[in-house]
């Protein structure tokens, strides 16, 4: 089994996974943007958009047959309720973990251990509320197995396609939303220094709760769509949650753009790493990406900072 | 009470490293409201962390079985449960099953359930001359490790993957069949032992192994790439349902099977019905489902534990246990049940309890299940099937 | 213009940029060995820049430093981590102080003696008496330099919690401890008052006296017109006189530079 | 009484805790029924009492906040807090109360069950001695270290290959005596260390932490593929426990038994303890010190910043891979027992005991795992049982009242609450996680 067949089929499974890395990677980046730190507990955000989507779609799917406006509407469902979780459970994160040390200007550290707290509590929890096994939508909102089209013999889904176009369009939409909004002007100046920003009129606790609420809504929308292919459990947070922090590393932390570039290219090397190494190794071959880019380029590929990208 | 309850919570907290040293002990008195005497039987398996589902499983079997015996009344004396979280780990295993031997009124336990947590704790359960019944834990080696009172009610790896491998290579006559596995001890153990008797039987075999993910997509890729006619896994039903999910999406075509961990109605949830459909599972059990005895635990099961539903592992806890008590008497000692139950012949819902000398079970059926429209449904035994 | 033999630093065609931004440019001066030297100029002229090309914090694309330590060779610095740089013998001090807030006086000056002593983790653990020499000596020679600057009396306070012109004094006997050859100061007399200015003005004296080479960096040109013996002027990242404070206060070209910002820089038309 | 918004929004805060508080102590839900756990635990008359409770947290902290306002008038009240409170630094010095606490450590396991015995060697000791070589790590070098467990597993793998022929697929030529494992698995654990720091340590401090809970994970992952070194997820069954020759002297420690090993492990902890606390008052501690409140500063005070968190760095390394030794020798292991929680959970204690304080950590184990090990059987008196799957909820609650309350920990060393302190009012940066690259000259 040579590389050069399996090139395709590894480079669609890349894609697929890697936007939604991308997607996740988001709301690292931005965190990190306003506040230069690593929002540890974002991964728990991640999940707790998934099972919101998840049981929303199934409260709602219907016994019979699914004709395809219903499957859309069940896909829009999902991602709109799973992105409402995400956002109101970032919300609360960042008014329970972070602000009261923000207040108090606690050292760094308390930071990420805070942060590492509220990982481990909020995924106990939901493993507490919504049972310990994982948790399917039971029918396939589409034809899951049908074959859309297929690039030089790789075949590609109906699934692979609506979640790749779905992370695309929330990508487009997020980058327009920076660069282009008074909420996104209040983030890049915030981004850029904090202590100017304030002094220019521009709210920066807002602006910071923003951010979390913000990186919060493309996270559960990203739980949701991840779930469609992986199903969803209290521990699913973490895997994704270290690769989309990789991946926003990868792009350079704190930018935009390269979140999104350093997902796709972080999903495609890991699946091409993994043809080499074992599929049982998949994991490591991010890591190891991980760590060898921190040392070759520890400012990401598309350089660091969300006010000078966006 | 309730604010009792929640201040305690917090207080607690405050006050542990204290009471640390004052309830070190913990063994309670026997004797009951009733006037007969009472035992406790335990329980040790993983009730937090990753696999708190299955030891929970495992703890609701060994409460059903206790609750029914006591709601009999017929017996000379009272029965209680008292369980022990290992969380599946080995690390844990020998504190677990110290708690265990420490109550002076645990007179056996059903467990651990699990093959690492086994190996830990069953030195202190020797030592203690505890009889302990494993519901789940099938590693072959388990028994060969010099432990003086340790059984199991379920077949090992070995036989259960000479069973399967029989029923692929001549039942589904599978050319090819790549055999995956989670790289767990149970897994590995599984895995192995299919594969030397597809090889005797003539079957390639790919080897492969995969620790549990939730992210299939890359292996499902390798799978079809490699074209086998039957793939097996051996693992749990959780990963078995996502790989199998991701499989189908990829449009795999052959046959897919796996083993007893991944026997639950829970694995054609997480796969979805449509996935699920037509995948061959093997299990070292017989058929819960159309047994009238398995119908009645059913009933029981879910009349002494709020509704739920039994899931892997259940039955063979709830046989083990009753097996415990068949040789129960008002005057037994850990030493005397240790004892008696070398020779104990109980018929259970999942088999008919005997043992060999060194504690494996003599029944050695291998069945096959298929899921057929979104139902577990058993075909018969390999030896049936075979022929 | 002192020679390259008695001069115990030599900046050679030194450029410094950051992104399109030039911060120096093609920068080229010595400082005398022993004496008290100054480098002024108007804000934003690089003269910090300048101080973190010559002790390693920034790297300069183009130009060399050279320093020569007393009876020692002459090494390159550009290129070389600050704590090697120091361990050569040139120790600085920060503009914005930097001390270690929660370490006392004590501590902080030990930081900087003990940067020259050799036990390690493990003689340290065992309590071998290398380790209990390095610490008895590391104490006596802090409490000495404390007792040079004029700070005995607050040995064992915190540092953040000493008066402004104190924790600049103990910046200088950290800095002192690492035994330099050449100390740099980086605005010394920013925020103090007249009376401290003073005591400042005899310490650094005191200083070379010892044989310490000084260069500082000041806006207060009364202070530099009494203690320096030397000047180097820096406008827009470009030396434009360098020499003896009174040639360099006749300059036309100095006068110039400081005349265009008089108005917004008070303290350097003083 | 009007309330002001403040007071308003905090008593909205305590009746939300309440809520929060049914909710985790109610019962669970299931996937089919995912709101049943919340809705069993909310629309139910105890929801009364837990408000009821959150009401009685928030009168008690209103009246507090009022009576130190008050008292910030009145002096003489004052005055007593700053007694009590020196008297309360002074406290931790005094050897008597250190001997007190060690015959305590001697006399109490004499007392306790076989299971408690056993639980205060593997859970408590083991952990202690974690603990406090993480906290030279996170403590004096202010790094955080995620996959700290890794060095844990590498001793214990070190000592199931130098001491039996059978615990793993491969074994050393020459099988050496428990003992003599106790140097060559603390050399292997520092050599890792150092492999893995040499080029990481450059990098600022929060990428720090994810490339080494990469590392840790990497560890787990080879473990567990490694079939032909490790043996795989079957683990290493068999190493033999210690035993102790020396000439006609011959003791060999019953693995069965947990007294002697635990007596061993806390002559080791004392030891370990003297030696840290003399490194803490050494350069090195000082070096230390310097590197995590001003990293510009201190090199260019002449402090060569990497080398320091780098030997940090494999003291630490080495602590856990001497601690891996001991467990081996003890217990049946597989690379399961070397999971990110266990990084996770050492790192807990570190910081609920008090960061940099050496008492402290010690004591970070003995409640946390205390607790954990207590919190299996029903509460005394009340009878409410922690179920045990949730009891990671609570331990993640813990860790986030500690960040937000008390940073210091329980039993902080002096020179970090000050450091905590200080870098609340924005001064220096109490921990090392804002690398060089970082801070503008």
């Amino acid at each position: 089994m040579a590389f050069a067949d399996q090139f395709w089929q590894l480079t669609v499974t890349g894609l697929v996974i890697g936007s939604v890395y991308a997607v996740i990677a988001l709301g690292y980046t931005l965190v990190y943007g306003v506040l230069q730190l690593i929002n540890f507990a974002h991964s728990e955000v991640f999940m707790f958009g998934a099972f919101g989507g998840v049981f929303a779609t199934r409260a709602l799917l219907p016994s019979g047959n699914i004709s395809a406006t219903e499957s859309i509407g069940l896909v829009l469902l999902g991602l709109g309720i799973g992105a409402l979780c995400g956002g109101l459970a970032a919300f609360a994160l960042e008014r329970t973990a972070y602000r009261p040390l923000r207040r108090r200007g606690a050292p760094r550290l308390a930071y990420l251990i805070s942060a590492i707290g509220a990982s481990l509590f909020a995924s106990n929890l939901a493993g507490k509320e919504f049972g310990r096994d994982s948790v399917n939508i039971p029918k396939d909102l589409f034809d899951y197995n049908t074959q859309v089209f297929s690039v030089f013999g790789a075949r590609v889904s109906k699934q692979d396609l609506v979640v790749f176009v779905v992370a695309l369009a929330l990508l487009l939409l997020l980058d327009r939303l920076v660069s282009g909004t008074r909420l996104g002007q209040g983030i890049r100046s915030v981004a850029q220094d904090s202590d100017t920003a304030s002094l220019m009129g521009v709210n920066v606790e807002r602006i910071i709760v923003m951010t979390f609420v913000l990186g919060g809504l493309l996270a559960g929308a990203g739980g949701f769509l991840y779930a469609m292919k992986f199903n969803a459990s209290f521990t699913m947070g973490f895997i994704p949650g270290v690769k989309a922090f990789t991946a926003a590393v990868l792009g350079g932390i704190g930018n935009v753009r390269g979140a999104v570039l350093g997902g796709i290219v972080l999903g495609l090397v890991e699946n091409y790493g993994q043809f080499f190494l074992g599929a049982q190794n998949l994991d490591v071959v991010a890591f190891l990406v991980l760590v060898l880019i921190l040392l070759v380029r520890p400012s990401g590929l598309l350089g660091e900072r969300l006010g000078r990208a966006a | 009470m309730h604010l009792r309850r929640s201040v305690s919570t917090v207080a607690v907290l405050v006050a542990g490293a204290l009471s640390l040293a004052a309830c070190g002990g913990g063994s309670s008195s026997s004797g009951s409201s009733s006037g007969k005497k009472e035992f406790t039987i335990g329980f040790q398996g993983p009730l937090s962390g990753d696999n708190a589902q299955l030891g929970i499983n495992g703890q609701l079997g060994v409460k059903t079985a206790i609750d029914e015996a006591n709601k009999k009344g017929n017996l000379p004396f009272t029965l209680k449960l008292k369980s022990s979280d290992d969380i599946g780990k080995p690390e844990q295993g020998a504190t677990a099953a110290q708690r265990l031997v420490d109550d002076s009124s645990v007179i056996a336990m059903v467990g651990p359930m699990f093959s690492g947590a086994t190996k830990a704790a069953e030195p202190t359960f020797s030592d203690a001359s505890m009889l302990s019944v494993s519901p789940s834990a099938t590693n072959p080696t388990l028994t060969s490790l010099g432990f003086k009172t340790f059984y199991r009610v379920i077949a090992t790896d070995a036989i259960q993957g000479a069973g399967a491998a029989d029923y692929l290579a001549k039942g589904l006559k599978a050319k090819t069949v790549y055999s995956l596995d989670d790289k767990s001890e149970y897994g590995t153990g599984l895995s192995g032992a299919i594969e030397s008797q597809l090889k005797t039987d003539g079957v390639a075999v790919t080897h492969d192994g995969i620790p549990p993910t939730k992210d299939y997509t890359a292996q499902a890729d390798k799978i079809i790439a490699a074209k086998p006619d039957a793939l097996y896994y051996s693992g749990y039903y959780a990963e078995f349902g996502l790989l199998v999910k991701a499989l189908k999406g990829k449009g795999f075509k052959g046959i897919i099977a796996s083993g007893d961990g991944s026997n639950d109605d829970k694995f054609t949830a997480a796969a979805g019905a449509a996935n699920a459909e037509g995948v061959y599972l093997t299990c070292p059990c017989g058929d819960a489902n159309t047994d009238p005895k398995a119908a009645a635990f059913l009933k029981a099961y879910q009349d002494n534990n709020a509704g739920a539903k039994p899931g892997t592992y259940s039955p063979e806890s709830y046989d083990a246990t009753n097996a415990i008590i068949s040789v129960l008497k008002a005057d037994s000692t850990r030493a005397s049940v240790a004892a008696a139950f070398k020779t104990v012949d109980y018929p259970g819902i999942t088999k008919q309890v005997k043992f060999t000398s060194n504690g494996e079970t003599e029944d050695k059926g291998v069945f096959i299940y298929q899921v057929k429209s979104g139902k577990r449904v058993v075909l018969g035994s390999t030896t049936d099937l075979v022929k | 213009m002192t020679t390259a033999d008695d001069s115990v630093l030599q900046v050679e065609n030194v450029t410094l940029r950051f992104g399109g931004l030039v911060s120096l440019n093609d920068v080229s001066m010595s400082v005398p060995r022993g004496a008290v030297s100054a480098v002024i100029g108007p804000n934003g002229a690089g003269k910090t820049s300048l101080f973190n090309c010559l002790t390693g914090a920034y790297k300069p694309q183009e130009g060399q430093v050279w320093f020569t330590p007393a009876g020692g060779t002459r090494s390159q610095l550009v290129g070389r981590t600050p704590h090697k740089i120091t361990h050569l013998g040139v120790a600085r001090t920060f503009q914005n102080i930097r001390l270690f807030p929660a370490l006392t006086a004590l501590e902080n000056v030990q930081v900087g003696v003990e940067s020259r002593q050799k036990s390690g983790a493990i003689s340290a653990m065992l309590h071998l008496p290398r380790s209990t020499r390095d610490d008895r000596e590391s104490v006596a020679e802090a409490v000495s330099l404390l007792e040079f600057v004029g700070l005995p009396h607050r040995i064992h306070e915190v540092s953040a919690a000493l008066p402004y012109g104190d924790q600049r004094r103990l910046e200088i006997a950290r800095a002192l401890g690492t035994k330099p050859s050449l100390l740099l100061l980086d605005e010394p007399a920013a925020g103090t008052n007249p009376a401290e200015k003073r005591d400042l003005e005899r310490l650094i004296t005191r200083i070379a006296d010892t044989g310490v080479s000084v260069l500082l960096i000041e806006h207060d040109m009364r202070l530099v017109m009494s203690v320096a013996t030397q000047v180097t002027v820096l406008n827009f990242g470009e030396v434009i006189a360098q020499g003896r404070p009174e040639e360099v206060q006749r300059n036309p070209a100095v006068v110039e530079a400081y005349l265009g910002t008089a108005t917004d820089d008070q303290e350097a038309s003083a | 009484m009007r309330l002001s918004v403040l007071e308003t929004k905090r008593l909205a805060a305590c009746l939300g805790l309440g809520l929060l508080l049914a909710v985790i102590t109610g019962p669970s839900g299931s996937q089919d029924h995912p709101s049943s756990g919340i809705r069993g635990s909310l629309l139910d008359v105890r929801v009364v009492d837990f408000l009821l409770f959150g009401l009685v947290v928030w009168a008690l902290a209103f009246g507090l906040r009022r009576a130190r306002q008050t008292e910030a008038v009145s002096g003489p009240t004052a005055q007593l807090r700053q007694t009590v409170r020196t008297a309360l630094d002074r406290r931790g010095a005094r050897p008597t109360s250190y001997l007190a606490m060690l015959l305590v450590a001697i006399l109490v396991p004499l007392a306790l069950a076989p299971a408690a015995q056993l639980s205060l060697f593997l859970d408590i000791g083991i952990y202690a001695l974690l603990a406090l070589g993480l906290n030279v790590v996170v403590g004096y070098a202010g790094l955080l270290d995620l996959g700290y467990i890794a060095f844990y597993a590498i001793g214990a793998y070190v000592t199931a290959y130098f001491t039996s022929a059978s615990a793993l697929p491969i074994h050393a030529p020459f099988l050496l005596n428990p003992f003599f494992v106790f140097p060559v698995a603390v050399a292997v654990a520092a050599l890792a260390g150092i492999i893995l720091g040499g080029p990481t340590l450059r990098l600022r401090g929060d990428y720090l932490a994810i490339v080494t809970l990469g590392f840790g994970e990497i560890v787990q992952i080879l473990a567990r593929n490694s079939d032909g070194v490790t043996n795989g997820s079957r683990g290493a069954f068999g190493v033999p426990g210690l035993s102790m020759h020396l000439g006609p002297l011959e003791y060999v420690f019953p693995r069965t038994k947990a007294l002697p090993y635990y007596y061993l492990l806390l002559t080791i902890l004392v030891l370990v303890m003297i030696a840290f606390s003399q490194l803490e008052r050494s350069r090195v501690g000082r070096a230390l010190a310097a590197i995590r409140e001003d990293e510009v500063a201190a090199e260019a005070s002449g402090v060569p910043t990497l080398r320091y968190k780098l030997v940090a760095f494999a003291i630490g390394a080495s602590t856990s891979g001497f601690a891996g030794v001991l467990f081996a020798t003890k217990q049946f292991f597989n690379p399961e027992t070397f999971s990110l929680q266990a990084s996770i959970l050492v790192l807990t204690i570190v910081i609920f005991g008090g960061m940099g304080s050496l008492f402290g950590v010690v004591l970070g184990a003995v409640v946390l795992q205390g607790l954990a090990y207590v919190l299996r059987d029903p509460i005394p008196f009340i009878g409410f049982q922690v179920a045990d799957a949730d009891r990671f909820i609570y331990f993640g609650a813990v860790i986030i009242i500690m960040m937000v309350f008390r940073p210091q920990g329980l039993v902080p060393s002096r020179r970090r609450s000050r450091e905590i302190k200080l870098s609340e009012q924005g001064l220096g940066h109490a921990d090392a996680i804002t690398g060089a690259s970082e801070v503008k000259p």
